[in-house]
């Protein structure tokens, strides 16, 4: 009973740290119809950011406390600085090209932005593990977790909870979903389309970047620790269903506790479990938990 | 012409006063063609910031000493045998396809390749090394199956195999904690942390045949995320909890559950964790059982070789010390250098000498004796050391350091290491 | 004459709307019917049902005495019924061309057995019958001068015609035309309703098409089937099923207010 | 479109060049080598492309041809070259045929990550499998032709030469086959499918064939790399490989069989000049490559080198 506890809090925490970098790939797939390689890298340079700029502030003795905020603001920087110049410097020329040829343009980027981040930070770790310990632990089912790890969570629900609200509540998220629903009707209707992607891809790499800047304080952050989550997001929105909000955050429950429960009853399947559970959705659900709607042809 | 004449009168000088200090004969001329060495470490991916830049820059440092000549306490002549050495360095990274085709295309620009870190890179080369007819010194990589599953000429590794590692750790584990009952794992899902957990096994059930593994945790390479294994681990109730982890996986665990008490309620043992202790510093508990891969870092000799690597190394990279990976580059370098003067041969030419005395070799590196004592004398065998953590104030100390020889941690001749430790380490 | 094709009680419903409420309809082979109705009435669902896209809720579908409302598009293709679209369906990239030696391609495997056993030994490009065939129908159809051109670029009566063109290429027993003359200029109609009855008088044809233009059919169509909301209005000869009543108000008056030149049926 | 295609009488044009070129350059002969095994792999992925259809699992079936060649010559000590290279077609071939059932029924994203998903699967299986050395993998012993061994070589010619021959039938083929109906239902089930089965084609039994054409081929080149490089290892599964031949398609285009290899070897060369001479910055180096290659070449180098023969 206690572990069947302890499965589902470490798959919670899991689960929320998944969540925070599917949002961002789902919310850009969503709008832009670009499923974003180089997401991984921006989750790494939220990392890095974080880590340099906490550990800065640190050094100089400055109140611990408020590392939290400068996590925040480290990731958020990294998203008002690289979205828009990624956007506008390089994507904007390359709307209306086939999804695949998309891809692979921000797998170049993916690539690209890979050694830019180890001609800044070199190739040593970087630490800041301050904050992860800071706030004490809790016991539960007689397991202590770091108060961090619930912060997390809260991250995660707050986010996810923003994103939707904004979408169902304000004007123009009402006319973001117009977009992400009909790119060309919405055109017609004269909405800014240009403008949309431009905020959607900064919000979108700002999520990643929180993602990193939360994740820094547990890691080492090191090169290449960017690759791994790409792929891992890709399946929690894949499972979702592209694109769906409501779709990315089932997903990245369903595999959270799936892993965790793998951990502890059969590590053996560690390895396989959320590919397992991707082709499986795929198979029962061709199209995903939350397919979009198809439109009649004839 | 007159340049040249100065040169051999310099030379003729130069070898005089070497065949007083030595009995390594640099003869004067051919002497100053550079001998090219392609050295293969990785400089990017999670690999490049413990293993594959801490090793290039040891070569960069030793090369710079080496040809400047009578710096390298017991190593005095001039680069190999007055030819001064120039470094080809490429990355290892992009698997073992792509660094066949890098290997081969190396192969072409140098005169012989000092590499390879990953096991899976060293077992793809090893026949390509030999179809090729180029001197290749396996520097750092584990896996003993190199050498027994098949045996090369041109092959060479100056650094032990893995078996050694985990061995000596089962064997200090049970030495300091005689009453435990419970083992537990958490090693990365490769053939790497597969073979660390079953030789550490497999030398457990030797020693004490009664011993329970508690779970075997298998997060994937470069996961980063250990929170449901660490859960895992504590329930588990394990008296030593055994860890093959390297590089930022290693430091993310040990950050991730050293707060959550892991530490505390059962004994880890760290077999790669050297790399990461300057860098964790007082994050690493005590009683935490590290090794170094060999008698590397904390563990190596207080020889005058030694200390003149860690300063050299210090005073070249701003006060970092060099790690196990940093000792293993030195120490192939060394061999290379053994080997070389030993055959007294002039010129890349004629390399089949060269192999010819680094058979069965041995040397000293800043780490201490090497003999190249298995695989027909192309795999080296060395002592194995570990110690556990404890802080002295801020500073991190190793107390209760065990030092195991050679002979006791490593199979003998033709032996396959799983057999020789099912066998009860028989010799 | 001979029923070729014979419906019995079709319904189909998405959700709450009723597309089809029990549509039975006769056709002799040979013989042209056309449907009229208001949008949603349920033209398109009717022939979706007999060509198979949509499955039917109830009732049975006969081709020739055989019960196909269980089989795909394909199989309904191969048996010789074929239909053109509302909306052209062709291969944009492809051009005029392509898109004809394509459907011969397919006609040769379904004639001709195993599409591999027999193209392995025929590029249909190269082969001198399908490019014949294929200029023929260019020819018969004038999109000879956009042999070249992508589909995708084509003017509206030309992707009609060639739509129909492909519908044709297995020279069927029944064709159906969904809104054959539909988004095509009033001086184009007639050209393209033309060149459809030459080529299907060439080989014998069963023809049944959707029109709102009541020109149309007058001119093509002896025998008219009128649909209001799922359920046939009127089915007769044209003369009077248009000068019915009911059909008057419910299915021509609400074309009218298309102004598809429905004033001329009042002196028809 | 009327038949006039050039493509057999340049690719045996390019098969002579090459057989008579390999032995003036050796030290090219072996990245030549794996050029052509991506190459091959990567016709395949155009077969796919040509259909709409793109695969992020190619790696799947490279892997399986591979190692069904290394475990025949591993455990059954079967080392006749052509043997090998047939048994690692077929295996990804009847492996892809399988698959094919549930993955023709999938298209676009879906498609590419249902294969991505179901090659991780192998690939975790593989590493679990320490009896085929789990990521280390093992050495495949060299193979002979005609009683002379031909891989493994210090000369790299027999070898490079196979696999010319080898590439140069699979071409051939292939270009016929997307000359029949059956090919040219390519772009018609990309353009519109619903026409396609009112013509009375099945596009699911279309997209089946085409599927396990890619597979059959991406073994082919999975089983000449493993003879090539004399190792293997689960990594050729591993999603990362797949994208690179991805990457290899769109670069070299999908206009004609030759693109794939044109892209192979263009690709191989950026790299290896990008290793040699910028270590510490070759991903940065291959990435912009692309990206000039994805703005400037929109349909990919090859539609260069059309360009160029339209003008001579």
């Amino acid at each position: 009973m206690t572990e069947f506890l302890a499965v589902l809090v470490d798959g919670l925490i899991y689960s929320s740290w998944l969540f925070l970098i599917a949002l961002g790939l789902t919310l850009i797939y969503g709008v832009m119809k670009i499923l974003n390689m180089a997401h991984g890298s921006f989750y790494a340079l939220g990392a890095y950011a974080a880590a340099s700029m906490v550990g800065y502030w640190l050094n100089h003795g400055h109140a611990p406390m408020a590392s939290y905020g400068i996590l925040i603001i480290a990731a958020v920087l990294v998203g008002v600085i690289a979205g828009p110049l990624v956007e506008r410097g390089l994507l904007r020329f390359m709307y209306g090209r086939d999804e695949m040829v998309l891809l692979l343009v921000t797998y170049a980027l993916f690539l690209i932005l890979e050694d830019v981040i180890k001609l800044i930070w070199g190739v040593d770790p970087y630490f800041v593990s301050e904050p992860y310990s800071l706030l004490g632990t809790i016991d539960i089912a007689n397991l202590t977790y770091p108060y961090y790890n619930f912060i997390l969570v809260g991250v995660a629900v707050l986010a996810g909870g923003a994103v939707a609200l904004v979408l169902q509540y304000t004007r123009q998220g009402k006319l973001l979903l117009a977009v992400i629903h009909d790119r060309e009707v919405s055109l017609a209707m004269g909405i800014n389309v240009s403008r949309f992607y431009l905020v959607t891809f900064t919000v979108g790499t700002a999520l990643a970047a929180i993602g990193g800047a939360l994740t820094a304080p547990t890691v080492s952050v090191v090169p290449g620790m960017g690759v791994e989550v790409i792929v891992l997001a890709f399946a929690v929105v894949v499972i979702g269903g592209l694109g769906s909000l409501q779709g990315a955050a089932l997903g990245a429950l369903i595999v959270g506790l799936v892993r965790s429960a793998a951990v502890h009853y059969l590590p053996q399947v560690e390895l396989f479990c959320i590919y397992t559970v991707m082709a499986l959705v795929l198979i029962f659900r061709p199209k995903g938990l939350f397919a979009a709607a198809e439109v009649r042809k004839i | 012409m007159q340049r040249n004449a100065s040169h051999v009168l310099r030379a003729v000088l130069f070898a005089f006063c070497l065949v007083l200090v030595s009995t390594m004969v640099a003869t004067p001329g051919a002497a100053q063609q550079p001998v090219k060495v392609g050295v293969v470490t990785f400089l990017s991916g999670a690999a490049a910031g413990p293993f594959g830049v801490p090793a290039k820059q040891a070569a960069e440092v030793m090369v710079e000493a080496l040809n400047a000549g009578g710096k390298v306490p017991g190593y005095h002549a001039k680069g190999l045998n007055g030819a001064p050495i120039e470094l080809v360095i490429i990355d290892e990274a992009g698997g073992t396809t792509k660094q066949v085709t890098e290997y081969r295309n190396l192969a072409q620009r140098v005169d012989l390749v000092i590499g390879y870190i990953s096991s899976g890179d060293c077992l793809a080369i090893a026949p390509v090394a030999d179809e090729l007819k180029k001197l290749t010194i396996l520097f750092d990589c584990g896996t003993p199956r190199v050498f027994e599953d098949a045996s090369y000429k041109y092959l060479f590794r100056t650094g032990a195999t893995s078996t050694m590692d985990n061995v000596a750790s089962a064997m200090y584990v049970v030495e300091n904690k005689p009453g435990l009952k419970k083992i537990a794992g958490i090693n990365q899902n490769y053939a790497w942390g597969q073979d660390s957990w079953n030789d550490f096994v497999a030398t457990m059930k030797v020693l004490k045949p009664n011993v329970e593994i508690a779970t075997a945790q298998w997060p994937q390479l470069l996961s980063g995320q250990y929170g449901a294994e660490i859960s895992s681990l504590l329930s588990s109730g394990a008296d030593v909890v055994h860890s093959s982890f390297w590089g930022g996986d290693m430091e993310a665990f040990v950050l991730q559950a050293s707060p959550r008490g892991l530490f505390k309620k059962s004994t880890v043992v760290l077999t790669c964790g050297e790399t990461g202790m300057y860098k964790l510093g007082n994050q690493i508990p005590d009683g935490t059982i590290i090794a170094a891969r060999g008698p590397f870092d904390m563990y190596a000799p207080d020889s005058e070789l030694n200390r003149w690597f860690r300063k050299a190394y210090m005073d070249k990279f701003g006060g970092v010390p060099p790690s196990y990976p940093s000792y293993k580059m030195a120490q192939a370098l060394l061999g290379l250098k053994s080997a070389w003067e030993k055959s007294k041969v002039q010129s890349p030419a004629d390399m089949d000498k060269v192999i010819a005395s680094f058979e069965h070799l041995t040397f000293e590196g800043p780490g201490g004796k090497v003999t190249m004592g298995l695989g027909k004398g192309h795999q080296a065998v060395q002592g194995m050391v570990i110690g556990t953590v404890k802080h002295e104030g801020s500073k991190v100390t190793y107390v209760n350091v065990k030092h195991y020889p050679a002979d006791k941690v490593t199979p003998p001749e033709g032996v396959k290491a799983e057999d020789w430790i099912k066998s009860g380490f028989k010799k | 004459m001979a029923v070729i094709l014979n419906t019995k009680g079709l319904r189909k419903s998405f959700g709450a709307v009723t597309a089809a409420a029990g549509i039975s309809i006769a056709v002799e082979a040979d013989s042209v019917v056309g449907l009229i109705g208001t949008n949603g009435a349920g033209k398109t669902t009717f022939v979706n049902m007999v060509t198979g896209y949509l499955k039917p809720d109830a009732g049975d579908i006969f081709f020739k005495d055989r019960d196909i409302s269980e089989l795909h598009p394909r199989d309904i293709t191969r048996l010789g019924i074929c239909r053109s679209f509302q909306i052209p369906q062709l291969y944009d990239s492809l051009s005029v061309f392509e898109n004809l030696v394509i459907a011969l391609g397919i006609r040769d495997r379904n004639v001709h057995g195993s599409m591999l056993s027999r193209t392995f030994k025929l590029v249909p490009a190269a082969n001198p019958l399908v490019v014949a065939a294929a200029e023929k129908s260019m020819q018969r159809f004038g999109l000879l001068e956009y042999r070249e051109r992508a589909a995708r670029l084509l003017p509206e009566g030309v992707r009609k015609l060639l739509d129909i063109a492909m519908a044709l290429i297995s020279e069927p027993e029944v064709l159906i035309l969904d809104e054959p003359t539909s988004g095509v200029s009033a001086d184009e109609k007639f050209a393209i309703m033309d060149m459809v009855m030459d080529a299907v008088r060439s080989h014998g044809c069963t023809v049944m098409f959707v029109e709102h233009d009541m020109d149309i059919v007058t001119r093509y169509a002896p025998r008219v089937v009128a649909f209001y909301e799922g359920r046939i209005l009127a089915d007769g000869k044209a003369a009077q099923v248009l000068s019915d009543e009911q059909v008057q108000t419910y299915v021509i008056g609400g074309l009218r207010t298309l102004g598809t030149g429905a004033s001329d049926v009042s002196h028809a | 479109m009327t038949h006039t295609d050039k493509t057999p009488f340049i690719l045996l044009l390019a098969l002579v060049v090459l057989l008579a070129l390999g032995p003036f350059l050796p030290n090219w002969l072996f990245l030549l080598t794996m050029s052509l095994g991506k190459g091959l792999v990567v016709l395949g992925l155009v077969v796919l492309l040509r259909t709409g259809l793109v695969s992020f699992g190619q790696g799947l079936y490279y892997c399986v041809g591979a190692y069904a060649v290394g475990s025949l010559s591993q455990f059954a000590s079967v080392k006749n070259a052509l043997l090998l290279l047939l048994a690692g077609t077929l295996v990804s071939a009847i492996l892809a045929t399988i698959l094919g059932f549930l993955l023709a029924n999938y298209r676009g994203i879906f498609f590419a990550m249902l294969t991505l998903a179901l090659s991780m699967i192998v690939y975790g299986l593989l590493v679990k499998t320490s009896a085929l050395g789990s990521t280390d993998g093992f050495n495949v012993a060299p193979a002979s032709l005609l009683g002379k061994v031909i891989s493994g070589q210090r000369n790299q010619y027999p070898m490079f030469a196979l696999a010319c021959i080898v590439a140069f039938v699979a071409a051939v083929l292939t270009n016929s086959y997307l000359w029949t109906a059956l090919g040219q239902l390519s772009s018609a089930i990309r353009d519109n499918e619903i026409r396609v089965e009112y013509m009375g084609a099945s596009v699911r039994s279309a997209i089946h064939t085409k599927y396990v054409l890619a597979g059959a081929l991406a073994g082919l080149g999975g089983a000449v790399t493993a003879l090539a490089i004399g190792h293997i290892d689960p990594e050729m599964a591993y999603w990362t490989t797949s994208g690179e031949f991805v990457f290899v398609a769109i670069l070299g285009g999908t206009g004609s069989v030759i693109a794939p290899f044109l892209g192979a070897i263009i690709f191989e060369f950026i790299r290896t000049y990008a290793y040699q001479y910028s270590p510490n910055t070759w991903q940065l180096v291959l990435g912009t490559a692309m990206l000039l290659v994805i703005i400037f070449l929109p349909a990919g180098l090859w539609s260069a080198f059309a360009r160029l023969r339209r003008r001579t």
